[in-house]
């Protein structure tokens, strides 16, 4: 491959972005070198296996992805604002709608989902850590890792093109040869086993290392809702590993799965990824409506409505959502039958999912609402996922689809969904458990401005896209009014809608803003407990210490820390004599991320088509497992003065539980 | 063709209208600017053209199917709105009675979270909604599947998606045109889809909904124009650089002028050729072009040689007429 | 699961084995010799596997070991309607009648 | 305050003992994903089984050769079997000697598979011939690197048992490799059942 090849070159945007990761790049090298941080660096947080730091670090590369993703999609708006725009050439806004695509499924909703999962789900099941704490180190570092390696394709090699689900035979090297497209599945490759081992991580955790005393029934809502998100994960991620590892041998060997010719069928890959790819929307709005459910009970002051239904519900639609994969190609004429049958489970899911809309309200009625920024983005959500739901119906009716699919419709309704549904969500938790995990709160004004142009972009940027819909517009077209004299009368809701999205963007600025203020001069939380909650998370101080818990807590019932709270105010508590055992705790390794970088240089050289880097990277994967399994000293114990020290240095938090009125 | 940027290994140099893809003069300055200025303007024509129902040419359509299709959208719109309105209020009625602010008599009761009625009531509903709206898909899913109108004679329309046009073949008429159809008004037309480049779909929004284009693959749709006119159409599925470019023309005509319009192509356009097809399959932009002929058994050739061998549709590819193509269709039925 | 009675002893072993080999051999002869219709012979074929499976698990692996939740137990069903899912609902869905809407 | 109400709850739960317990669940749960794997190999297979681009057809399967396969795989089955009652007896040395049995065993297997493959491809027959070849390839080679991976995962135990002797620590990893060699048999059952047996019907 020639250098000229090496780097993608052209376009001035490119070389600026060249320039600005070359500046970064060299900024934190130079403070990392400066402060002496390198080691800090390595022991705090490259080799830890602690789960709350490694949701921190999932935490931070979500926001990172949803910058980049948030760039590329006003990157296309600002293309289509107007007609006969020549902002961008045809392949630059492909390359960029496939890697907004990418980005913000893959490489943004799943971290910070993630992040939740690992931030959350041990302190809320009063545990010291998730099952397999070595195993959630590989798992971070193989996102990260992997979504470095489809970053890259920005400035070398070039990036994919072919849409964010790369449909063949577009993606094959007959009509996309280059490595743009090994980009893409190599990036997803290497996260999607991640994802593989935190699912299998958190079902364990949820199910071996719950507090003793916590009986599922009495598991807290969120919890519930990470259990039936990572069984969703376990029986979907296989299938899409094996569908990119189709395509690989397609393009690495010369395989005839998905190729126009010698029998492939290109047909057999859209019923595979989509056997992953709708399960995986569930996947992600799962964990949203987790946060939810504890957010509305926290901030009504009341215990959360038809609990057992709700976890019903989340169950069947984690089971359900398996079924319903054809909606994504009813006109790909697998006939009447497949079509209906398929229609009528997509309607079906539905039902379990309105039915937690009535219990998030009927949660709400009766309480006292308190409107604090995560409460808000909770309101928000309501009407928002309510009109995307009746959309998602009125895509499921098979025949209605044929006039929707691929049309701006589609494009708005998931974009409601995933935004409404799922990125509201991740944002609500995130302000919810900002305090327990950093230690103060995130300031409320310049969240509530963020808030506001948020919401009013996002109604502005996607209504209009209902009506482009029914206008015929169709997704992925890079300019319009340009050929065959059609003028469809388009342009002016695009460019209503290019408002919208800037107005989101000029939203994000100002939470990006709010975090930086707010390390500084945030409202510290001393209490551990800052919005009086009803989980175990919030009877432990905040920040967490590294143990969690000093003492296993005791759960009596659904909301152990709340009714513990009204028996502390009655004096009901026996004073004993704290008496603390020495804690077992994983050490930290540097392997998981050695090993994610052998991956890493593995699918660098499978995506150039350089066999002994891919390989030799292989072998480095090998070798650091074999490495692993000889290692036996994985473990210590933290002493119990070190746990008295700690624990003494907080004594002075203590929550006072507020009744409403 | 100037691509522009070709950044990478698109290095194809096809001479088809290649103003498409030459980059226009206008700097990010100039174009901040236009945009400055057309901003008011905009926003009040965008009032404007929301009132202007001509443009949402899916709520207007000129044909059966598509007329189905728009019921079965409103169908689905009112059973949605019957859950949704409702919700809404209550909704806001909730949020505002129920804020905890000092003095508000609302009722609080923080240990009241179960009821079986209401739980009844809201799996209760939605069940019912789902099973209308479910029957209704089922039976505009079923009746999609037939010719739109019984007593009329239908005809055969091919339909071969390329890298980034559309080729039309008349079995019938042994005529072939690119970039535009021409089909007789209130006869119902079957589209024979298939793709010789990758995956698109095929959509005339005024007649009816899509249906995919796929390599190896020839599936059938049921379009009809009522009246006379001329229909956008275009590509919805992504295929690469020129997609965007895709868009076709569906002209609807009385039976005679449909006639005529046929026997002017085949006295007075060039004949496609075998060279010729393989001319016009290669990437790259076309105009509207007739033909006066093209191979024999060129779709079926298409067809198979990208994996049609391995199905059963040879008998509906439609090259033995529309009546052969009902036949077909009564063997699926048995299927 | 140091803890837990173990149903592995030589005799299920054994047991196991020998009904695997015969499981094995039928469906070989059966194919070898032709000796049944098609569609017969698929469901023959397909019930040794099964079966074959069923002995896996119970004289192999022993699903029956272990206390409390069963969660293997769970996983494994839960994993086999998926393994049903993927591989019926693709042929079911990929044996498309080409004759669409 | 948190700690003073709360009871003391034994830190067992948490300790070493369990740690294997909770270990081979995972690893279970693992097993189940990797049907999926297969399963999804299995549904290209029989979806793509009949594209045979005029080339090499399942019926000119080399029948001998699998059926020699089949019987080593599951005679390894059985033995690593014997290897975990051996373990249980606390019988160092015929845990290792069986294991080794094992491991050699599917060595064997392997070489059986990759000589097939070798001389399917001399005769033409190679992946890139047709998609029936690939999706064939691809499911009969995903297996033949499971237990690939299998034997050096067992080189690795059989070092550390010589290490370190029976111990909770090795006593779950053999059962871990005991329990994925019978899920490889499993799984090669169906492929046995599926592609040999009704590929040359």
């Amino acid at each position: 491959m020639q250098n000229s090849h090496f780097f993608v070159t052209g376009d001035p945007m490119i070389y600026g972005a060249d320039v600005s990761i070359a500046l970064v790049s060299v900024a934190i090298i130079f403070y990392l070198t400066y402060f002496k941080k390198w080691g800090w660096l390595w022991r705090e947080w490259i080799t830890t296996v602690d789960h709350k730091k490694i949701g921190i670090m999932y935490l931070i590369s979500a926001l990172l992805m949803l910058f980049r993703g948030g760039v590329d999609a006003i990157l296309m708006r600002i293309q289509l604002a107007v007609p006969n725009s020549h902002f961008l050439a045809s392949e630059h806004y492909n390359e960029i709608f496939t890697t907004h695509g990418t980005i913000m499924i893959l490489f943004m909703a799943m971290p910070f989902m993630f992040a939740l999962f690992n931030i959350v789900v041990p302190l809320q099941i009063g545990a010291r850590d998730v099952a397999y704490p070595f195993l959630n180190s590989v798992s971070f570092w193989l996102f990260f890792l992997g979504a470095m390696l489809f970053n890259i394709s920005f400035v070398v090699g070039g990036s994919p093109n072919a849409g964010w689900l790369s449909y063949p035979p577009l993606s094959e090297n007959d009509f996309s040869p280059g490595p743009g497209q090994n980009f893409w599945i190599w990036g997803i490759q290497i996260s999607g086993i991640g994802s593989l081992m935190t699912g299998i991580n958190f079902v364990v955790t949820i199910l071996k290392m719950r507090t003793p005393t916590m009986r599922l029934r009495d598991m807290p809502l969120f919890s519930w809702s990470v259990l039936s998100s990572s069984i969703a994960i376990l029986g979907v991620f296989p299938i899409l590993t094996v569908t990119l590892v189709m395509l690989t041998i397609d393009r690495l060997l010369g395989g005839h799965f998905f190729t126009m010719t010698a029998g492939g069928n290109p047909m057999m890959w859209v019923n595979l990824i989509w056997m992953w790819g709708h399960p995986e929307v569930y996947i992600v709005v799962l964990p949203a409506f987790g946060v939810y459910s504890e957010v509305v009970a926290t901030f009504s002051r009341k215990r959360i409505f038809g609990y057992s239904s709700m976890v019903f519900s989340m169950i069947a639609i984690s089971v359900v959502s398996y079924y319903t994969w054809v909606h994504h190609f009813f006109t790909m004429g697998a006939g009447a039958n497949v079509n209906i049958v398929f229609a009528i489970c997509t309607m079906i899911i539905a039902i379990p999912t309105g039915v937690k809309v009535f219990n998030w309200l009927f949660t709400m009625y009766r309480g006292r609402i308190r409107i604090t920024q995560p409460m808000l983005w909770v309101m928000a959500f309501v009407p928002c996922f309510l009109v995307g739901g009746a959309t998602g119906v009125m895509l499921a009716a098979a025949p209605a689809d044929y006039q929707y699919h691929n049309s701006y419709f589609l494009i708005a309704h998931f974009h409601q969904v995933l935004i409404g549904g799922v990125v509201f969500g991740y944002i609500a938790g995130m302000y919810y458990w900002f305090p327990k995990i950093f230690g103060f709160k995130l300031n409320e004004r310049l969240g509530k401005w963020g808030f506001w142009l948020w919401q009013i972009g996002f109604y502005v940027c996607f209504m209009p896209q209902y009506a482009l819909g029914f206008m015929g517009m169709t997704r992925r077209i890079y300019t319009y009014n340009d050929s065959m004299g059609w003028d469809m009368g388009w342009a002016p809701l695009n460019y209503i809608s290019t408002i919208g999205a800037f107005l989101m963007g000029i939203g994000f600025i100002f939470q990006v803003w709010q975090i930086l203020y707010s390390i500084k001069h945030g409202e510290r939380d001393v209490t551990g407990d800052i919005w009086d909650g009803r989980t175990l998370e919030w009877s432990i101080p905040s920040p967490a210490p590294a143990y969690n818990f000093a003492i296993l807590p005791v759960v009596k019932g659904r909301d152990a820390w709340w009714y513990q709270k009204e028996e502390m105010q009655k004096g009901n508590v026996h004073k004993e004599a704290v008496k603390y055992e020495p804690i077992h705790m994983p050490n930290n390794t540097g392997i998981p991320f050695i090993m994610s970088v052998f991956w890493f240089i593995a699918g660098f050289g499978f995506t150039f088509e350089w066999m002994w880097m891919g390989i030799a990277g292989l072998i480095g994967v090998a070798l650091t497992l074999f490495a692993r399994s000889f290692q036996y000293n994985t473990d210590h114990y933290i002493p119990v003065e070190e746990i008295e020290k700690t624990e003494k240095a907080r004594k002075n938090y203590g929550s006072v539980h507020r009744t409403a009125n | 063709m100037v691509y522009l940027n070709s950044t990478f290994y698109y290095h194809d140099s096809r001479n088809s209208i290649p103003l498409y893809f030459v980059k226009g003069d206008l700097t990010l300055r100039k174009w901040i600017q236009t945009a400055k200025l057309s901003f008011l303007a905009l926003l009040g024509m965008a009032l404007l053209s929301g009132c202007d129902k001509s443009n949402f040419i899916v709520l207007n359509p000129k044909g059966p199917v598509g007329q189905q299709e728009l019921d079965l959208i409103i169908i689905s719109v009112i059973l949605c709105a019957i859950i949704i309105l409702p919700v809404l209020g209550i909704f806001v009625y909730i949020v505002i009675r129920y804020r905890d602010k000092p003095g508000n008599k609302a009722p609080y009761q923080p240990e009241w979270a179960d009821s079986k009625i209401l739980e009844v009531i809201w799996w209760g509903i939605p069940i019912i909604i789902v099973a209308i709206l479910g029957v209704y898909t089922a039976k505009t899913t079923i009746n999609l599947t037939k010719p739109p109108v019984k007593d009329v004679k239908p005809i055969v329309v091919q339909v071969t998606s390329l890298d980034w046009k559309w080729m039309f073949t008349y079995p019938d008429k042994k005529i072939a045109t690119v970039n535009y159809a021409e089909i007789p008004a209130g006869v119902p037309v079957q589209f024979i889809l298939t793709s010789d480049a990758p995956m698109n779909s095929f959509w005339v929004p005024q007649l009816g909904g899509q249906e995919y284009t796929m390599p190896g693959m020839a599936m059938g749709l049921w379009l009809q124009a009522d009246k006379i006119g001329e229909y956008f159409g275009s590509g919805a599925n992504f295929t690469g650089k020129g997609f965007a470019h895709m868009q076709f023309r569906v002209k609807s005509v009385t039976q005679d002028d449909f006639n005529q319009w046929a026997a002017g192509i085949k006295k007075n356009s060039p004949a496609l050729t075998d060279k010729g097809y393989k001319q016009l399959s290669k990437p790259g932009l076309e105009k509207e072009l007739s033909f006066s002929s093209y191979p024999k058994g060129l779709y079926e050739d298409i067809v198979n040689k990208n994996g049609g061998t391995y199905y059963d549709h040879m008998s509906h590819m439609g090259d033995m007429g529309s009546q052969s193509s009902m036949s077909s269709m009564k063997m699926e039925d048995k299927k | 699961m140091s803890n837990h009675e173990h149903t592995a002893n030589m005799k299920a072993y054994t047991t196991g084995f020998a009904l695997s080999i015969i499981l094995t051999i039928i469906p070989i002869i059966l194919v070898l010799n032709h000796l049944l219709s098609k569609t017969a012979l698929v469901v023959s074929i397909l019930l040794a596997a099964v079966l074959q499976f069923v002995v896996q698990l119970f004289f192999f692996m022993h699903i029956r070991d272990g206390e409390g939740p069963r969660y293997n137990v769970m996983a494994l069903i839960l994993g086999i309607i998926f393994v049903v899912t993927i591989v019926a609902g693709a042929i079911w869905i990929m044996s498309f009648n080409s004759q669409v809407q | 305050m948190q700690q003073s109400i709360s009871a003391h709850v034994s830190d067992h739960t948490q300790g070493h003992e369990d740690q294997e317990g909770i270990k081979l669940l995972g690893f279970w749960i693992f097993l189940v994903t990797d049907c999926l794997l297969f399963a999804t190999f299995f549904a290209a297979y029989a979806v793509l089984h009949t594209h045979t681009n005029g080339g090499f057809t399942a019926s000119e399967f080399n029948v001998p050769n699998f059926i020699i396969e089949t019987f080593i795989l599951l005679i390894s089955s059985f033995t690593s079997g014997i290897a975990v009652l051996n373990m249980h007896k606390g019988n160092k040395k015929g845990l290792t000697q069986w294991l080794i049995v094992t491991a050699v065993l599917g060595a064997v297997f392997v070489g059986l598979e990759v000589k097939e493959f070798m001389d399917m491809a001399a005769e033409g027959a190679t992946l890139s011939q047709s998609a029936f070849l690939t999706s064939f390839f691809s499911l009969v080679g995903a297996h033949g690197l499971h237990v690939s991976f299998g034997i050096f995962w067992m080189i690795g135990i059989l070092v550390q048992l010589s290490r370190r002797g029976i111990t909770p620590v090795t006593k779950r990893k053999i059962s871990m490799v005991s329990l994925y060699w019978h899920f490889l048999d499993a799984v090669w059952i169906f492929i046995f059942s599926v592609v040999y047996l009704m590929g040359v019907m």
